[in-house]
């Protein structure tokens, strides 16, 4: 077995996983903990493709490379902004949660921002 | 697998492209760094000159008859990126042109700078507005699955913390569902990108829809990246986050958010089934996806029916319209392909500029008489005819009556699905078409009836203008010549075209 | 003389194994945060040493070899770092328990 | 089956394994902590994968940086995450979405086992062009080269992500320092540790973007390990996070896709294209550019991980 079957092995594996973690786990923070798990098994399949796509006396394609690079850079961006959405969440209400419930109780007037 | 290059090279004219991508790139850059008042001058200034470009790129196509392509930094794809404009981006680009700066135009009286000092709320509005038109221009002119995944997640970026601006928790929940659901699509397009080009090396969709064979890689990558824009589509089941998302914004970014960008995501489904994947067998996922898009018009409307407060219910009519964009998936193979594509399209833009319209006069209804509820909106038509106008003119094109855009939407799409023999859509769209008239009526009945209430502050003449502007260019589209559907097939692939 | 440094190199990375692997269970074993700390900086940072030291025979130039002591150094700064942090937050806990 | 083989197989298991506990662990912050180690284990993988351009950004972004964020997460939300436990989904529900996504890896699995072998790729054409970009490092000159324009537009979306983050704060605290107000009085431990690391790091940072031009690294590594260098200053109370009002500071998160965006419109006028750019400047113009990018990263990671702001603004 290559180290890139592996690798894609891994990878669809933790895409699997990132995927049940993010539908399955209720509190936001295993969601965006999920949400990186899933991430990164996607790199590794680019990173399969990258392996199996070595030519030219590299070692592996650069371009799906340069592609995981952005995209990590990206995952990054999209963790603090929910991150601190989730912090600024549990600072207005007292708990950090997504269920409807906690929220239909709060008086609807109506007057919401125009 | 050889990629022949040549095919793609750029055309007279095509630098022209960037524009709509840089100019408000830059508007975004500089909005944050000088800050303040000068944020909200650099859009206004920046927006109309946008729109030209839009105009200048919708009539180079026009005159060509090709679709525009132009190669970025000096190299050819698949190496290289292209930025490719045909009918279908262009008109898309002038939607946008136009909302955006109509939605900036109302918001200016809720996101005004004093002088001097700078503001959280007009800061963040007046540069993530910009990002937006970033982010819509590279999905619509992006040539590359990449560089579209990178426009997808700019439109994420600059999208969500419009829904939360004002920081109530149930709209930091709201943000933050929203946000997920689009990461979750985010990954899942991107894993798609990274089988296809696993199996072919380009991402470059000229040169790759030629390649395309119905394999195990191109079936799943097909299958993940529609969830996935289906999750950013809202489009059910996957609508979970929308009406919330859509409600509690501010009006202004309400109209852009339920007008233009679930039409985003939207556009790369077609791109993806239309161009990249045209030689597939589409009836099946293509059922699959007006089969959805039946459901969501049905449940969206039930829904709409029940709310109690106007942008709710104009939030899940939102739900119920994106349905009938997905009702010209099965219809995309044959002689009333370019019938359905045109219906689609048309409800796409007649959609934007009447759900805009409708979101920003459930605004001004909301902020003159102080609350949207529709149980105490009696009347209320009376004191301000003009915003209700607007609101009901919206309304035609989404109960799909003549004379409005949709209607002519609706009415392509049914007969496309009767030419076919696939009746059944027909039916759900007329059924759709009888809710949507039943929702409105619960709001227009008892406004245009009764005591007309008490307004704690009548609406600006000029934001009623705006919207009533945007309302009546839904209801314009309706006249739109033939050579609109001519224009509308620029560019779409041979194979579709052959079988006429 | 490539005979001894393999044998020395082999020698000294077995023990550097061995004191992970010491460390690892030490981690795992002993009862409280403050003993686990003791097990784990004392094996780690003397098996990473060890490691090191078996490898720098090998290094192909004096500029690698320079990293890999660098690398040493810098762990042991931030695992005792660590260490510190991780003592004083189980003390204040206890403390204020 | 070879030593090196043994090795893959177990560092699979391995990274399998921390990446269950991170999904099933009881606690979040056992979770995170998990999470910081698959990173690192993660960055191994990509080692093995003969991608040490991705291995390096893995470990300083994908575990670093994000580790931090998310740590420092858990904890501030102890005693806050419980309260969404009750409402985890029911047995059936749970067994039909572990089905789904059993089903997704397998037939993903499958197809990533199906792709061929010598397959199609861009690394020949990418070899074919570096010459005139003047670099040794295609994946550098696929990020600042032949795919500069994702790049740059990746560039704003992290200026988007600074906006999204600073606009959570509340409206009287908007220009003023993110963070807490802090005690004056430095951590000694972390201090000492902030005094000798710091400036070993800038100089490990900026190594490694000078050298990305040609071997492994580049812009976004070394931008990464400036900005952890910031941020151990900043943890060590030994500097003050600035203020986001402050000019200097929105001059640097913009700096990099500004510069970026100025060139490749220089490029339109120079060298007959967007983006493009004259061969005989390549090399200088991609460093200029980069030079700027680490910059914009160095300072963008520490202030997205930061949060909004949380004081009044100092006049």
């Amino acid at each position: 077995m290559t180290s890139a079957t592996l690798g894609g092995l891994v990878g669809a594996a933790l895409v699997g996983l990132g995927l049940y973690g993010l539908i399955a786990k209720p509190q936001p923070l295993r969601k965006i903990l999920a949400f990186n798990l899933m991430g990164s098994g996607v790199f590794l399949v680019f990173g399969i493709v990258a392996r199996k796509g070595a030519a030219a006396g590299l070692q592996a394609d650069p371009v799906p490379q340069a592609m995981v690079i952005t995209g990590i850079v990206v995952a990054f961006a999209a963790s603090a902004l929910a991150v601190n959405l989730v912090l600024r969440l549990f600072e207005a209400a007292g708990q950090a949660t997504l269920s409807r419930d906690a929220w239909a109780k709060l008086p609807d007037d109506g007057a919401g921002p125009v | 697998m050889r990629v022949d290059s040549s095919a793609i090279a750029a055309t007279a004219g095509g630098g022209l492209l960037a524009l709509p991508i840089l100019l408000p790139v830059v508007g975004v850059l500089l909005s944050f760094l000088i800050g303040g008042r000068r944020a909200e001058w650099i859009a206004l200034v920046l927006m109309p000159v946008e729109l030209a470009v839009a105009v200048a790129i919708a009539c180079l196509v026009w005159r060509s008859g090709e679709p525009l392509v132009y190669t970025l930094a000096g190299y050819t794809p698949p190496l290289g990126i292209a930025l490719r404009a045909d009918g279908f981006s262009a008109v898309m680009l002038v939607t946008a042109g136009l909302i955006a700066p109509a939605a900036a135009l109302f918001a200016r009286a809720s996101f005004a700078s004093p002088r001097g000092t700078e503001k959280r709320a007009p800061l963040v509005f007046w540069t993530l507005l910009q990002g937006i038109q970033a982010a819509l221009s590279v999905i619509f002119l992006g040539a590359d699955l990449f560089n579209l995944y990178v426009g997808l997640e700019l439109l994420t970026f600059a999208a969500v913390p419009l829904v939360c601006l004002d920081g109530r928790p149930e709209t930091l929940a709201a943000a933050l569902r929203y946000l997920l659901f689009a990461l979750f699509g985010s990954v899942f397009y991107l894993l798609g990108v990274a089988l296809l080009y696993g199996a072919y090396g380009t991402l470059d969709i000229a040169l790759l829809a030629p390649l395309i064979r119905p394999q195990p890689a191109v079936w799943l990558a097909a299958a993940l990246m529609t969830a996935g824009l289906l999750a950013k589509t809202a489009l059910f089941p996957l609508h979970l986050w929308l009406p919330s998302a859509h409600a509690n914004a501010p009006a202004a970014a309400s109209a852009v958010l339920s007008g233009l960008v679930v039409k985003g995501s939207f556009f790369l489904v077609v791109r993806l089934w239309f161009d990249v994947l045209a030689s597939l067998p589409g009836v099946v996922p293509g059922t699959i996806l007006a089969a959805l898009g039946s459901a969501a018009i049905l449940f969206g409307s039930v829904l709409a029916l029940r709310q109690e407060r106007l942008k709710m219910l104009i939030a899940y009519s939102t739900v119920a319209q994106i349905g009938y964009l997905f009702l010209m998936f099965p219809l995309s193979r044959g002689p009333w392909a370019a019938d359905a594509f045109s219906g689609g399209v048309m409800q796409a833009s007649s959609h934007a500029f009447a759900k805009a319209a409708m979101f920003l006069s459930a605004g001004l209804i909301a902020e003159s008489l102080g609350h949207d509820r529709i149980a105490e909106l009696g009347g209320a038509a009376r004191a301000m005819p003009a915003t209700f106008l607007a609101l009901g003119l919206g309304g035609l094109s989404l109960m799909g009556l003549p004379p409005s855009g949709g209607f002519v939407a609706k009415w392509l799409l049914m007969k496309a699905s009767i030419a076919c023999g696939q009746w059944v859509w027909a039916v759900v769209m007329a059924a759709g078409g009888l809710l949507a008239g039943g929702y409105l009526y619960r709001v227009l009945a008892p406004a245009v009836s009764g005591e007309s209430p008490l307004l704690q502050k009548r609406p600006a003449r000029s934001r009623e203008s705006v919207a009533l502007a945007l309302a009546l260019v839904a209801v314009l589209l309706a006249f739109a010549p033939p050579g609109f559907f001519a224009f509308l097939q620029i560019g779409r692939p041979a194979a579709g075209l052959a079988l006429q | 003389m490539n005979l001894l440094v393999d044998l020395f190199s082999i020698a000294a990375i077995g023990a550097g194994v061995f004191f992970f692997l010491a460390g690892t269970v030490g981690l795992l074993r002993f009862p409280d945060p403050l003993s686990r700390l003791h097990a784990l900086t004392k094996a780690d940072n003397l098996g990473l040493g060890l490691i090191v030291l078996g490898l720098l025979p090998r290094s192909e130039s004096l500029l690698a070899a320079l990293k890999l002591v660098a690398i040493w150094a810098l762990v042991q700064l931030a695992g005792a770092t660590a260490a510190q942090l991780v003592g004083r937050a189980v003390r204040r806990k206890g403390s204020a328990a | 089956m070879s030593v090196l083989q043994a090795l893959d197989i177990g560092l699979a298991l391995l990274v399998f394994a921390v990446a269950a506990w991170t999904i099933f662990a009881r606690g979040a912050f056992a979770a995170t902590v998990g999470y910081v180690v698959y990173g690192l284990l993660l960055s191994l993988v990509w080692i093995r994968l003969f991608a040490v351009d991705v291995a390096l950004t893995e470990a300083a972004i994908g575990s670093g940086v994000t580790g931090i964020l998310l740590i420092g997460a858990a904890a501030r939300l102890r005693g806050g995450e419980t309260a969404g436990d009750e409402r985890s989904l029911s047995g059936a529900a749970r067994l039909f979405t572990a089905g789904l996504c059993i089903l997704v890896a397998l037939a993903l699995a499958g197809v990533v086992l199906l792709l061929p072998d010598q397959g199609p790729s861009l690394a020949r054409q990418s070899m074919q062009n570096l010459a005139e970009t003047g670099l040794g490092n295609p994946v550098t000159a696929v990020l600042i080269a032949y795919r500069s324009f994702d790049t740059m537009l990746e560039k704003v979306v992290l200026v988007l992500a600074v906006v999204g983050v600073w606009s959570l704060a509340a409206d009287r605290y908007w220009g003023g320092a993110p963070g807490e107000a802090r005690a004056a009085r430095p951590e000694p431990t972390l201090a000492f540790l902030a005094q000798v690391l710091a400036p070993l790091g800038i100089l490990v940072g900026v190594h490694i973007f000078w050298v990305g031009a040609d071997e492994p690294g580049g812009a976004f590594q070394g931008g990464a390990i400036l900005a952890a260098m910031w941020m151990i200053v900043m943890m060590a109370r030994l500097t003050e996070a600035p203020q986001t009002n402050a000019f200097w500071l929105r001059l640097a998160l913009v700096a990099g896709p500004l510069v970026f965006l100025a060139a490749g419109v220089a490029g339109s006028i120079f060298a007959g294209g967007f983006f493009a750019y004259p061969p005989w400047l390549a090399k200088p113009a991609i460093l200029f550019i980069e030079t700027f990018m680490v910059l914009s990263i160095a300072v963008t990671l520490p202030m997205l991980v930061a949060g909004p702001p949380r004081r009044e603004p100092r006049q």
